[in-house]
């Protein structure tokens, strides 16, 4: 056992803060600050902060070298993306950099390699994931989106929902039915298609913070090319869990779970009761307390999984804990953030109205607090639901 | 003792909910948004004509003396629908404090039943959390043949379509706690306006000299009514979220035995099945916490602030338990403006920081125990 | 709506209230105050006190008045039950005046009326209840305890368990199954049976807070009088449902949950963190604060179903919220007994030690509460555990 | 990072498991309850035989020098196996601060190791809470040729069986803090012993003008090395914890799939599973919160309690839940002295509140979060 954390990436974390510092342009920062959630970054921010740093090479360090990764260690990406987070930069086009992207470098044809994996490095475009459908959210089997193979084209039809920022997409990746026969699991295929292609249509779906950007995707006749076939027919549903095993510890939402207690702490330090700031009140001070020590306790959880410990339980049991925990820290700690500005909370903000309004008399830490927390209700349903992951764990570490 | 309605809370009750669920509909509600200063103006000239808007006014106001039990059963169904106009305001807040004005205005009570007035309650001020006996720093001044206000007030609820709002201040050289109504339409009285999560409004207003046109009341008893009506507000809200916590259970148990996955109705689910029993739970105690506030309305001050803070708590719970698992029951569709109970959660968590939120109560009753 | 506690009722609060004061011997309200927790009185100070209850007619005051009842309206039986709990007074024994005494002056024939009645009000001895068996804990329509009738008499073969003080009970009531054949809710009757008959064995169950008041009941060819069946072969299982309707509120444990509200406080006075009384802690206070509004909320609940409301919802359902909310209650009250007096909650105290050891330096609020805050695991299990409770409440109010 | 055993700590966790899950016996543990002072003398014989008295003791003083990650493991195994005896005040918490005594006494390291010696910590006085950096009011007095200590000590854990008391007092006329050596069986030393809900044992202890055969520490090295040497504490006692409540979580699966209702093995039903499900969530992350402490057990003081701290936080509330409900899936079995289950439910409840509870952690991260 060798528990401490390798003094040695003092010097790397100062190397990427600093680059961080001197790279992430204002605005950006600011705006990502204010409204950018877990995983809901602007896309334009996401876009433009990639082509910035694309220039260090840094945008899939995660990435095996041949395709332009950085052969870091698991703790050093974990220390870029924990500076990332903390400097308020904004997160790269994750359907892009850690998604399709390491499907497409492990299954994909050289031609697709070529075509997109370039693009994806260079934050060319927003990626969209098409894997929802309205009948299938946490049962993802059961998808019917349909693709029939008509000489060298697929003709797709069907319905995708909770599509992130669907309508600024230029390409996406679906998961399709191109096989109705078989089991149900059997006959998923992965097709990447062109979000511009005549008979997609996209509705942007009106939110609880009321912004817009999940989206609906529509799907009438399209016509994909045969070659836009990710690897092999029928192999849909395995590459989808290949994403998973690969991104084990992600749900964590480690960075973002650090970050916001730190916000937590610093919203605590401006707002007052009776003239005293909330940190001083053992109320508020217990429910800080009790968040750091279950982030903590995550945090370890992540190094563990990350320094490949042999675990007694399955591991995919185990890696359920981490989205279990992460995301009812969100939860916990945006709500939080409300009960700390407390009356002020109500108050709706649109994430546009923070460029709009130079007037807003209101202190700075108010904007977007109330918005995250509602939307991160979400946290414990997508991405397989808390009652997902519980079933999951019942039966994978238990044999329940 | 009775918890069944009486034939006039039934019809009342059974009014409101017809008037309500056909009127604020889901697309209504969302349209409403855009309006200027959150009022609409047809329903409100409905509240008028169903008398809802003399509800707390006393008779010889020309009001219906109800009861504050009545203005509950009202405000549950305001609260099923989701309605965001100023009622509570004008119709629970305002009365209370007016009608025990040292002289009460029959022209203010009279536009008010008419549904011409809207009074809203200015009361907190900048860096303030719930404060509700904190000296003022807004100042009520005399001048040649009336009085004057000056300063700022924070987050008034219901201001942008007030007429007139009742501000809190102190008087200038006794330093006396008042409550002066002010008209909100004078030059002297500038707002910043915005909307709530809930699609209720609210303003940031600067009284400069701004005009009072009466000082209602004066000293203690300006305290003591001040208090009663913040115990009477949050009661008005404590029955909306009630009502609005009702709504969403229906809402939840039709929605799970309607949404199929994994071959059948998610209802089947005992996991499931277990959150909608918590919720059920949840209400049903947020209901009877609401009757034991109500029990104690106008009970000795230490005991009315009691049960009013104990009910606020677990109206607080109830609503946040209730309405974050109703959404979690309806997965992504929980989290979109198009299904009822991302509205539902909204205007409960704003109910909940509404005149003290869960913290505040505790600390409040914390108060109390420690020198029982 | 009429929703004010009726102030005449003062009065007869000061009445109840001066008469338990008169009336209860000292040591047994200590032994009561120290161990005696829900349900879980000491038999012999059970029927001691009932002895002095009975010369006032107040063991049985909910019975109709020609059984000996008091025709107190339901608030007056609230208040009476709230008062004697507030005095720390024993329960009565409950198998008896609220278990088998309704169904035997409801049900019962003549005989069984003038054998039992008197003795029940008297409090003569002690009631043993028979209905949980090893194998249907929750699940009480799989019960297997077989009586076969033969001539005049039952045979009786079977095991009961949790028979609270079954080794010092001289008569107890029994659910049995009469009729293998039928539907297995029809086939259950119930029978009286005298605890000193040939062919019982009873062993006590060593507690995880180290008493044995709980028992096992073993039954080889006990031989029953069939006078002894009360009302019809059959119908035990509807009469154990009668006896739940009978007693809705009792679950809400309404009455110990106000008590050890009060003791919290009380306790919370007189133990000191860095010499400030716990009462004084924001946390403890703020513990206190929710509790007190649930107990509030509760005590809400049971007046409701007292008075008669017309519920929207199956009232079935409504009464399980009861059990629902008294039963965590009971455990979160316990639990904060024990966080109260901190380090010293781990002294294990048997509740005969507190007779024996008149030199214990330890100040007088510690004995007892741990092994409650214990034993008050079970009150999420017993009588229809948390999750049964939430099974009906889904079935009968929302139809899922 | 590597968060896998070493060689030596298989070995060390093996020998551990085989031998106190052969020996500790539900029975026996029961058993031992009637003992005089608690202690298993067999089984002791045995710890030091295996060298496990010797673990945490440096190698020049005959001791194995365990690091103490090698100390937590073997705790797990202790705790998984729910052994009374008092191994932690001996094995961790005395070589500690014996090891770091101005005069570390070679002799009783060699009684220590060869399991002759017992040596339990007496801090806290009557009225005292987790005051571990209050004044004492214990005395340590400069007598001819040497010292004496008196005053009263509340709940010395693990003393009835100890052969030396490690006390806590200050030293007459100057007033500074100091460690003294006191030999517990000398009659100006009574004791007034009972069980605790573990099994485990403790003294209410007095001193009147007892012998201290040695001042291990003064000043504020005392104070330091005491810090030091109740947060090495601590995490023995998580260690166990969470061996306890990785115990309990195979003793409840097995029991869900064994036991029948409803026609079918309970652990079918969904709810059920989804309860486990939240004890193994709950019980990786206090794990990994064991883990995060020992990281940091030679860091900085600051960074040292932050991380203890935080782990018993997140140690204390798993254990309240995983036995909670450990006990509710067993249904009315949880309840009996004669299923595990409720002494796991025992221990962890006695962990919880030794050496600071939650509380008491939750005030340190939060005293520092507001200085930070």
């Amino acid at each position: 056992m060798d528990l401490k954390f390798d003094a040695s990436l003092a010097d790397f974390r100062t190397m990427i803060r600093d680059a961080i510092k001197q790279d992430l342009p204002r605005e950006i920062q600011e705006r990502t600050r204010l409204f950018g959630g877990a995983n809901s970054s602007d896309p334009h921010d996401s876009l433009a902060w990639m082509k910035i740093l694309s220039k260090r090479g840094w945008t899939v360090p995660h990435w095996p070298e041949i395709y332009g990764g950085k052969n870091w260690s698991p703790l050093q990406l974990f220390i870029f993306q924990e500076e990332l987070y903390k400097a308020y930069a904004p997160d790269t086009c994750w359907g892009g950099t850690h998604m399709v992207g390491p499907i497409i470098y492990t299954f994909g044809s050289e031609a697709q390699k070529e075509q997109f994996l370039p693009a994806i490095r260079n934050g060319d475009y927003y990626w969209a994931q098409g894997f929802s459908e309205p009948g299938s959210g946490s049962d993802l089997a059961s998808l019917r989106t349909a693709a029939v193979r008509k000489g060298d084209k697929y003709i797709v039809n069907g319905q995708k929902i909770w599509t992130s920022c669907a309508y600024m997409s230029e390409w996406g990746f679906f998961l399709v039915r191109t096989d109705p026969e078989v089991k149900p699991q059997r006959g998923i295929s992965f097709l990447l298609i062109n979000m511009k292609s005549p008979g997609i249509t996209i509705r942007r779906i009106p939110q609880i913070n009321e912004e817009a950007e999940l989206c609906e995707v529509f799907l009438d006749d399209v016509e994909v090319p045969a070659e836009q076939l990710v690897g092999e027919e029928g192999q849909g549903w395995s590459y989808a869990k290949f994403l998973l095993d690969h991104e084990r510890t992600t749900s964590s939402f480690i960075y973002f779970n650090k970050r916001e207690l730190d916000r937590a702490k610093m919203i605590a330090t401006e707002e007052t009761l009776d003239g005293v700031p909330l940190i001083l009140h053992p109320n508020f001070q217990g429910r800080i307390a009790r968040l750091e020590a279950e982030i903590s306790a995550l945090e370890g959880s992540v190094m563990r999984l990350l320094a490949n410990e042999e675990f007694k339980y399955n591991e995919t049991a185990v890696a359920s804990i981490l989205k279990v925990s992460g995301s009812k820290l969100q939860q916990a700690l945006t709500e939080l953030h409300v009960d700390l500005i407390g009356p002020k909370a109500i108050r709706h903000y649109a994430s546009e109205s923070v460029d709009r309004d130079p007037y807003d008399p209101w202190p700075d830490h108010i904007p977007g607090r109330t918005s995250q927390a509602l939307i991160l209700r979400a946290s414990t349903i997508y991405g397989g639901s808390l009652q997902v992951q519980k079933n999951i764990i019942a039966k994978l570490a238990f044999g329940l | 003792m009775d918890y069944n309605y009486s034939d006039l809370q039934k019809m009342l009750l059974d009014t409101a909910e017809r008037f309500l669920r056909s009127h604020y509909t889901l697309e209504h509600r969302r349209a409403l948004r855009k309006s200027p200063d959150g009022l609409d103006a047809d329903a409100w000239a409905q509240f008028a004509e169903l008398g809802w808007l003399a509800l707390a006014i006393p008779e010889e106001q020309g009001g219906l003396d109800g009861e504050i039990t009545d203005i509950a059963v009202l405000m549950t169904a305001f609260g099923a629908n989701l309605v965001p106009d100023p009622i509570v305001s004008t119709a629970v807040t305002a009365p209370y404090l007016l009608s025990h004005a040292d002289q009460p205005d029959s022209d203010l009570f009279e536009a008010i039943i008419s549904g011409e007035a809207r009074v809203a309650l200015a009361h907190d001020e900048p860096g303030e959390r719930y404060a509700y006996s904190a000296p003022r720093k807004t100042l009520l001044s005399k001048t040649g043949n009336g009085y004057t206000i000056s300063g700022e007030k924070q987050l008034v609820i219901d201001a942008p379509s007030a007429t007139h709002l009742i501000v809190t201040a102190q008087i200038e050289g006794s330093g006396d706690f008042a409550l002066a109504l002010v008209p909100a339409t004078q030059k002297e009285v500038s707002a910043y306006s915005y909307n709530l999560i809930d699609s209720a409004r609210a303003s940031d207003v600067k009284f400069n000299k701004a005009e009072a046109t009466a000082v209602l009341l004066t000293g203690p008893k300006a305290s003591s009514v001040f208090g009663e009506a913040i115990d009477r507000t949050s009661i008005a809200y404590g029955a909306q979220a009630v009502g609005s916590m009702e709504s969403a259970l229906q809402i939840c148990s039709a929605y799970i035995k309607e949404r199929q996955q994994f071959g059948q109705p998610i209802g089947k689910f005992q996991a499931l099945q277990h959150i909608m029993a918590d919720m059920f739970v949840a209400t049903h105690q947020a209901r009877s916490a609401l009757y034991q506030a109500l029990a104690q309305v106008d009970a000795p001050e230490r005991d009315r602030q009691r049960a009013v803070s104990l009910a606020k708590i677990t109206i607080g719970e109830a609503s946040q338990l209730v309405s974050k698992q109703g959404i979690q029951l309806h997965g992504g569709y929980g989290l979109t403006d198009e299904y009822e109970i991302s509205h539902h959660y909204r205007r409960l968590t704003a109910i909940e920081k509404l005149y003290g939120d869960i913290d505040h109560h505790v600390r409040r009753i914390g108060a109390m125990t420690q020198t029982a």
